[in-house]
């Protein structure tokens, strides 16, 4: 296997939310075209942290980072770094399904629309790539007029994925995608994910070892905003170096 | 992009600094016209003086009278919206069927675009006569039918606000409440009013606010007689009143006379001022405590 | 003066706007849908904003023409006069105020002006709350007084030609701006008194009783007068009527269709003021009211140019 | 058990004083309603919509009065809307923290409390006297639109916040600008409620009369407005002058003139039901 | 072991949303003192079935049911039945912890203070025991007066689950009560659904096959509103009868 370039980095990354330190002091380096999943308890900063690389932390009162984040070796908190460039680069889907109120088509174009393409058959040759690409172009391709809001919690999520690939990031950022939908749904998402690393960066955070497991090639364990743990996800699930990760993914439950 | 972004901001902040324009035009109108006054007249007299007769011979500058007139009506106006308002929102959000919420809540909202002429004399007419029968000693001009009749215009703000509200009280909290066994009474009461308390609140704010500036109804139905007492039955003036009365009445303009309404407009203005205070103090402080 | 009344429209253009006291509105309102049919193309505006607000227009120049229940005070004909403006006050019809009872008050037949004052001075206050205090023949009842918002020209007059001293009166008495709230207190209080407009007492005659009222003069009129047409327009009811004005500024006058306008006015007050429930000077005071004006237009009039 | 019971009791008691006080509101409405057309649906025809204003009860017509009303409906809606959704808009979107924040809202709320006769007189000294705008159309706009500023600025708040933080986000992380989100996401969905909010206001400066009379909208205009700059009367003024004249036939006239001013805030009130309704039924979170 | 008496029971239940054919005649027996999962794809129905049984549907517009609800040999939809009786006895805890914006004293003692139970002691004394029982006592005994909406998620739903215990129902229904929470609360959860089967009947609706497994002891498959097998746990998940249980259980995700 050629060595793949590193395309995510964490530099010494400390996140506040006001008095409250989020993230500790976090290095991480990831690779491109890989799937890295954050696992960890509820309330150790897996959330947070990934949303730092796309900055969706930025609208939130009182909350501010130290170090770096590098995206392809770019430090994305420099000042003259546009956030809206930045997002295109950086896309990201999130753990409850949230099309727009709007109908399918305009969910998957508005990425393209917002960027001030109007050709009609450059959105529709984009919007039929995407969902086909996120495996939802045959459930959808007879109603792509109806409003989103009428699919179901698996279809939506795909939508949303759907809508994310529309603007072709190079990272795709998902944050328990998976959480709110069914096993069928589950496992579509699953497969996807599989197949859009062959073209995508992907960082997924789940609670799901099992998931953990299938879909990603390198696991980061957190734990109280700390970087506890970070490594082939195949030696973390079989011999974690530390206790603490030993301890949390060996836990009964699934 | 980013030009144009910041232009629109300063486009947004523009509108919002309208308002703030809007505060410093009025105190400055009002200032501008009762500092004479208050050069003739001292603020110790203003605030203490027991009568309010600016027009007559004999003047006296006692505000409190109208402060008393205007306290007077609106406490009746909420004694009455109040528990209506908040019992037919709670009726509609928790009893009736949608259907019967989505008829009842706009018919009731026509009742605060009535014109208040009408309702004046509706309180004149067929409110005070009533009351009289019940009554006996009541004037034909008083506060009670001019609050009552008031009251019934402000119960759209309340009743529709205050169901707006509730009903953004999430799904679950009531579902909670249902499944511990509540009946829907105590449902309301015990968990829904409480978690939407300040969109409550802020309803019975505007609806304060809204009978504070009422002038036509009690022009009309509580006799103009500016009198410091809080007993409904006896004629009383609200300041509002008084200074649509004057301002469009036949004193002349730049009397000491006129002043007086700049007078009794910044005292209202301080008034409401110090309430808002108070409730956005008392709503921060509540918030902060569930959030 | 301008030819007014010929029977064809006048090509005059222009506007007239006209603004003040909401009690010679009705006069004004008259006259000016009137005056359409004489000169279509000429827009008469009237406002209602009172009589205070209507002379600061008028004396900062913002209006041609503004009503007045009141004549123009020192305060506001200075202004007039800084702004470089001399104006003419045009009495223009009067208005009876009449004392009214309830139609079920059968003692109070006529009242004189002495009682009246006893009743309505300052003094009164707190003092005279029962009718017997008035005459003891009266029952032992308590008073219930109602009249005019203080605010208005109405009231001033009143204190004036009762008490004798302007805005001089008790204070505890039920007012209202509008006098149709008055009629409907007076009407369902058997122990009210009350005074208003003539127009109102006659459009609601059943519903009132009006008082006759004896000044103790008896040079015009002997005993006490009622209320009516008839005995203001002669004077015999006295001392409570009061003229209605228009005053006309010389900036306006310089433009024909006001000097139209109000010669117009002139010529049709009589019958105009009497449709709408107020009472028309004496035919020869009109004249000389035309007499005047003409004389304001030619420049000749002076500022304080009075009746 | 027995306690079990009470608390029943109690539930059907407030149900039945639920629909008493709903049932009450609903017939004084109905009495205002019946009283108000029994007086003026007899002068209620197509002549007395198309007349001028007359010293003759039966000859009067409202006509400049209700063109009025349109005018500055339509003006005020375009003054007040725009500028109440910004400022709406900047308060929930922009500057929503800090001393500034809490000022601007307090600010806002003590305006909702003005009396509207202060309005008047702040449109008289500023829009007709020093912007020289003169007793005109846009001047009386004007003033009613900052009268309902306040209204407009707190349900467009109310309505911003209903929108779920997830359809931000959604916006953000497609690489939206902020306000390309507002605009393309926060605006349309939250649009229903903030009308709802705008139309009621505008029912409010329908209604008003003191402002206007203060400003010098005058009481008999013989021709209808034909440009913004033009004098102007509208129905509560007419309605107002009428109610106070002597002869009852007048009375008669206000009562249709209600009935004709009814009439228009029915009909706001039914678009902003029907875009109420519509817009809920197409957007459920 | 000796055979335990029948507790709840459907027969024929058929349930409408409006037009909508929810539930299709549901037929099913469930012991006391055991706990029942209920399994099956999303929009099956499941959540339907569940709310049925202490007629948490009732307040939806244009909803209904026609066959029987048994609690106890008792016909729950009887018009005689007390719905707020009804929910005493039938204690519920939502996908969502939903604390209610109080204390969480207050909180626990909700439905004992609606019952009119005023004593401060009888209340206390109740409190400390629902919040041992649901394994939450030690975390928040010096703090029963702090807001209920400060706990963590793991928290506020062992909350909810002590909040139902103290009005002491028979029956607990769990509508996917772990979904939200992160694999130590829900280990948390999973034993005290253990513990509680001792004293309570329990229904729990759950996406997650191992969770079905671990505390289960019968299982019920739902597909589009029907009922398609029912039967232990154990014999379920290693020989469906039905190939739609097979294929639904056997899919490789968890
Ligand atoms: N807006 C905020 N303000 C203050 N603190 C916050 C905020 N958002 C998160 N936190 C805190 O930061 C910490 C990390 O939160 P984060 O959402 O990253 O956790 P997580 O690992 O994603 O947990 P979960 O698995 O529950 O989603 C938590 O302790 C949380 O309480
Ligand atoms: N209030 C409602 N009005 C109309 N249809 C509804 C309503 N609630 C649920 N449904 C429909 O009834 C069916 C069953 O819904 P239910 O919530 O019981 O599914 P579920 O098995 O719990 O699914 P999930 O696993 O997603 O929670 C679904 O098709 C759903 O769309
Ligand atoms: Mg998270
Ligand atoms: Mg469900």
């Amino acid at each position: 296997m050629s060595k793949k370039n590193d395309k995510l980095e964490a530099l010494d990354l400390n996140a506040y939310y006001g008095d409250f330190h989020a993230l500790k002091g976090i290095n991480i380096v990831m690779e491109e075209k890989a799937v890295t999943a954050f696992i960890g308890p509820s309330g150790c900063g897996k959330s947070t942290f990934l949303r730092t690389f796309n900055r969706m932390n930025d609208y939130i009162d009182g909350f501010r980072v130290d170090g770096q984040i590098l995206l392809d070796g770019r430090d994305i908190y420099q000042k003259d770094v546009r956030v809206d460039e930045l997002r295109k680069e950086v896309g990201m889907v999130f753990q409850k399904p949230n099309p727009f109120p709007k109908s399918i088509f305009e969910n998957v174009v508005y990425g393209l629309k917002i960027q001030g393409i109007k050709k009609k058959s450059v959105l529709e040759e984009a919007a039929e790539q995407s969902l086909r690409h996120a495996a939802l172009w045959e459930e959808v391709k007879d109603k792509l007029d109806k409003s989103a809001l009428a699919l179901s919690g698996g279809q939506q999520q795909r939508l949303c994925i759907a809508r994310a690939l529309a603007i072709s990031p190079s990272v795709l950022l998902m944050d328990e995608p998976a959480s709110a939908l069914d096993p069928i749904s589950t496992a579509k998402i699953e497969e996807l994910i599989y197949d859009l690393k062959n073209d995508y960066t992907i960082v997924i955070v789940t609670h799901n070892m099992q998931q953990a497991g299938r879909v990603s090639d390198h696991t980061a364990f957190f734990y109280m905003g700390e970087l506890v743990e970070y490594n082939k996800t195949k030696t973390m699930f079989t011999s974690p170096k530390e206790e603490r990760t030993q301890n949390y993914i060996t836990g009964r439950f699934g | 992009m980013r030009v144009s972004e910041k232009i629109i901001e300063g486009l947004l902040w523009l509108s919002a600094v309208i308002t703030v324009l809007v505060t410093i035009g009025i105190i400055w109108v009002l200032l501008s016209e009762s500092i004479g006054f208050f050069r003739q007249v001292s603020i110790v007299e203003f605030l203490t003086e027991k009568e309010w007769t600016p027009l007559f011979a004999n003047k006296k500058f006692g505000i409190m009278p109208l402060v008393a007139g205007t306290l007077l009506t609106t406490l009746i106006a909420i004694a009455v919206a109040l528990p209506l308002g908040l019992t037919i929102a709670i009726y509609l959000n928790e009893y009736a069927h949608a259907r019967m919420r989505q008829i009842v809540k706009p018919l009731l909202e026509v009742l605060a675009t009535i014109p208040t002429v009408v309702y004046g004399f509706f309180a004149l007419t067929v409110v005070t006569p009533f009351l009289q029968q019940i009554i006996p000693g009541m004037a034909g001009f008083n506060a009670l039918s001019a609050g009552i009749v008031m009251g019934i215009m402000i119960i759209p703000m309340i009743s529709s606000l205050s169901e707006d509200a509730i009903s953004s009280v999430p799904r679950s909290l009531r579902e909670a409440a249902y499944g511990m066994g509540s009946t829907r009474l105590q449902t309301s009461f015990g968990v829904m009013v409480p978690a939407a308390s300040s969109g409550i609140i802020v309803s019975v704010i505007l609806a304060i606010s809204r009978a504070v500036g009422e002038t036509m109804i009690v022009a009309i139905a509580a006799g103009q007689q500016p009198r410091l007492t809080m007993n409904p039955l006896v004629p009383i003036e609200t300041i509002t009143t008084y200074i649509v009365q004057v301002s469009m009445g036949d004193v002349p303009q730049g009397s000491l006379e006129y002043k007086t309404i700049f007078a009794a407009g910044i005292t209202l203005f301080i008034f409401t001022f110090a309430l808002n205070n108070l409730s956005f103090w008392i709503k921060k402080k509540y918030q902060e405590k569930y959030d | 003066g301008g030819n007014a009344g010929s029977e064809g429209g006048s090509d005059l253009t222009g506007s007239v706007q006209i603004d003040g006291s909401s009690t010679v509105y009705p006069i004004t309102e008259a006259v000016a849908e009137e005056y359409r049919a004489e000169a279509p193309d000429v827009r008469v505006t009237v406002g209602v904003s009172g009589s205070g607000s209507g002379f600061k227009k008028f004396s900062r120049g913002e209006i041609d023409i503004t009503n007045a229940s009141r004549p123009i005070n020192d305060e506001e004909a200075k202004t007039a006069e800084q702004n470089g403006l001399a104006y003419l006050e045009i009495p223009v019809a009067y208005d009876g105020l009449t004392v009214v009872v309830h139609p079920e008050n059968d003692w109070v037949k006529e009242i004189t002006v002495a009682e009246l004052k006893k009743i309505w001075e300052p003094a009164a206050q707190g003092k005279i709350k029962r009718w017997n205090q008035i005459r003891p023949e009266w029952p032992d009842q308590e008073i219930h007084l109602y009249g005019p918002g203080v605010e208005s020209g109405t009231y001033d007059y009143f204190t004036e030609a009762i008490v004798g001293k302007s805005h001089s009166s008790r204070g505890d008495f039920t007012a209202s701006e509008d006098d149709n709230v008055l009629v409907q207190g007076v009407s369902t209080d058997k122990y009210a008194l009350g005074f208003f407009g003539l127009a109102y007492y006659e459009e609601n005659q059943g519903k009132l009783k009006a008082v006759a009222v004896d000044d103790g003069d008896d040079s015009n009129g002997k005993g006490a007068i009622v209320a009516s047409l008839e005995t203001v327009k002669d004077g015999s009811y006295a001392p409570l009527s009061r003229p209605l004005f228009i005053y006309v500024q010389s900036k306006a006058v310089e433009r024909p269709e006001v000097v139209d306008f109000v010669n117009f006015y002139l010529e049709n007050a009589a019958v105009l003021s009497e449709e709408v429930g107020y009472i028309p000077l004496p035919d020869e005071l009109y004249k000389e009211q035309q007499q005047k004006f003409e004389q304001f237009v030619s420049g000749k009039g002076a500022a304080t140019a009075q009746q | 058990m027995t306690n079990s019971e009470r608390n029943r009791l109690k539930d059907k008691a407030f149900q039945v004083f639920g629909i008493f006080c709903t049932f009450i509101g609903l017939v004084v409405l109905g009495i205002f309603l019946i009283d108000i057309i029994i007086e003026g649906s007899r002068r209620l025809d197509w002549d007395f919509l198309t007349s001028l204003p007359s010293r003759r009860a039966s000859r009067a017509g409202i006509l400049t009065a209700w063109v009025g009303t349109l005018w500055i409906l339509v003006l005020t809606t375009l003054i007040a809307l725009p500028l109440g959704v910004a400022a709406g808009l900047y308060l929930e979107e922009y500057g929503r923290k800090g001393r500034w924040a809490n000022f601007l809202e307090i600010n806002i709320a003590n305006l909702a409390g003005v009396p509207s006769i202060i309005y008047g007189l702040l449109g008289l000294e500023i829009f007709v006297r020093q912007m020289r705008l003169g007793s005109s159309l846009l001047a009386g706009a004007l003033t009613l639109s900052l009268l309902i500023l306040p209204i407009i600025i707190v349900t467009t708040r109310e309505a911003i916040k209903a929108v779920p933080r997830s359809i931000r986000d959604g916006s953000y992380a497609l690489g939206a600008s902020k306000w390309q989100t507002v605009w393309n996401q926060v605006l349309p969905a939250s649009f229903g409620s903030i009308l709802t909010g705008i139309i009621l206001a505008l029912s409010r400066a329908v209604g008003e009369t003191a402002p206007l009379i203060v400003i010098g909208a005058l009481a008999y205009v013989p021709f209808t407005p034909s440009s913004p700059l033009d004098e102007f009367t509208v129905l509560p003024i007419q309605i107002f002058n009428w109610t106070s004249r002597p002869q009852a036939a007048f009375l008669e006239n206000a009562a249709a003139a209600i009935i004709a001013l009814l009439v228009i805030t029915f009909l706001l009130n039914g678009i902003a039901v029907y875009l109420r309704n519509r817009q809920q039924r197409k957007i459920k979170w």
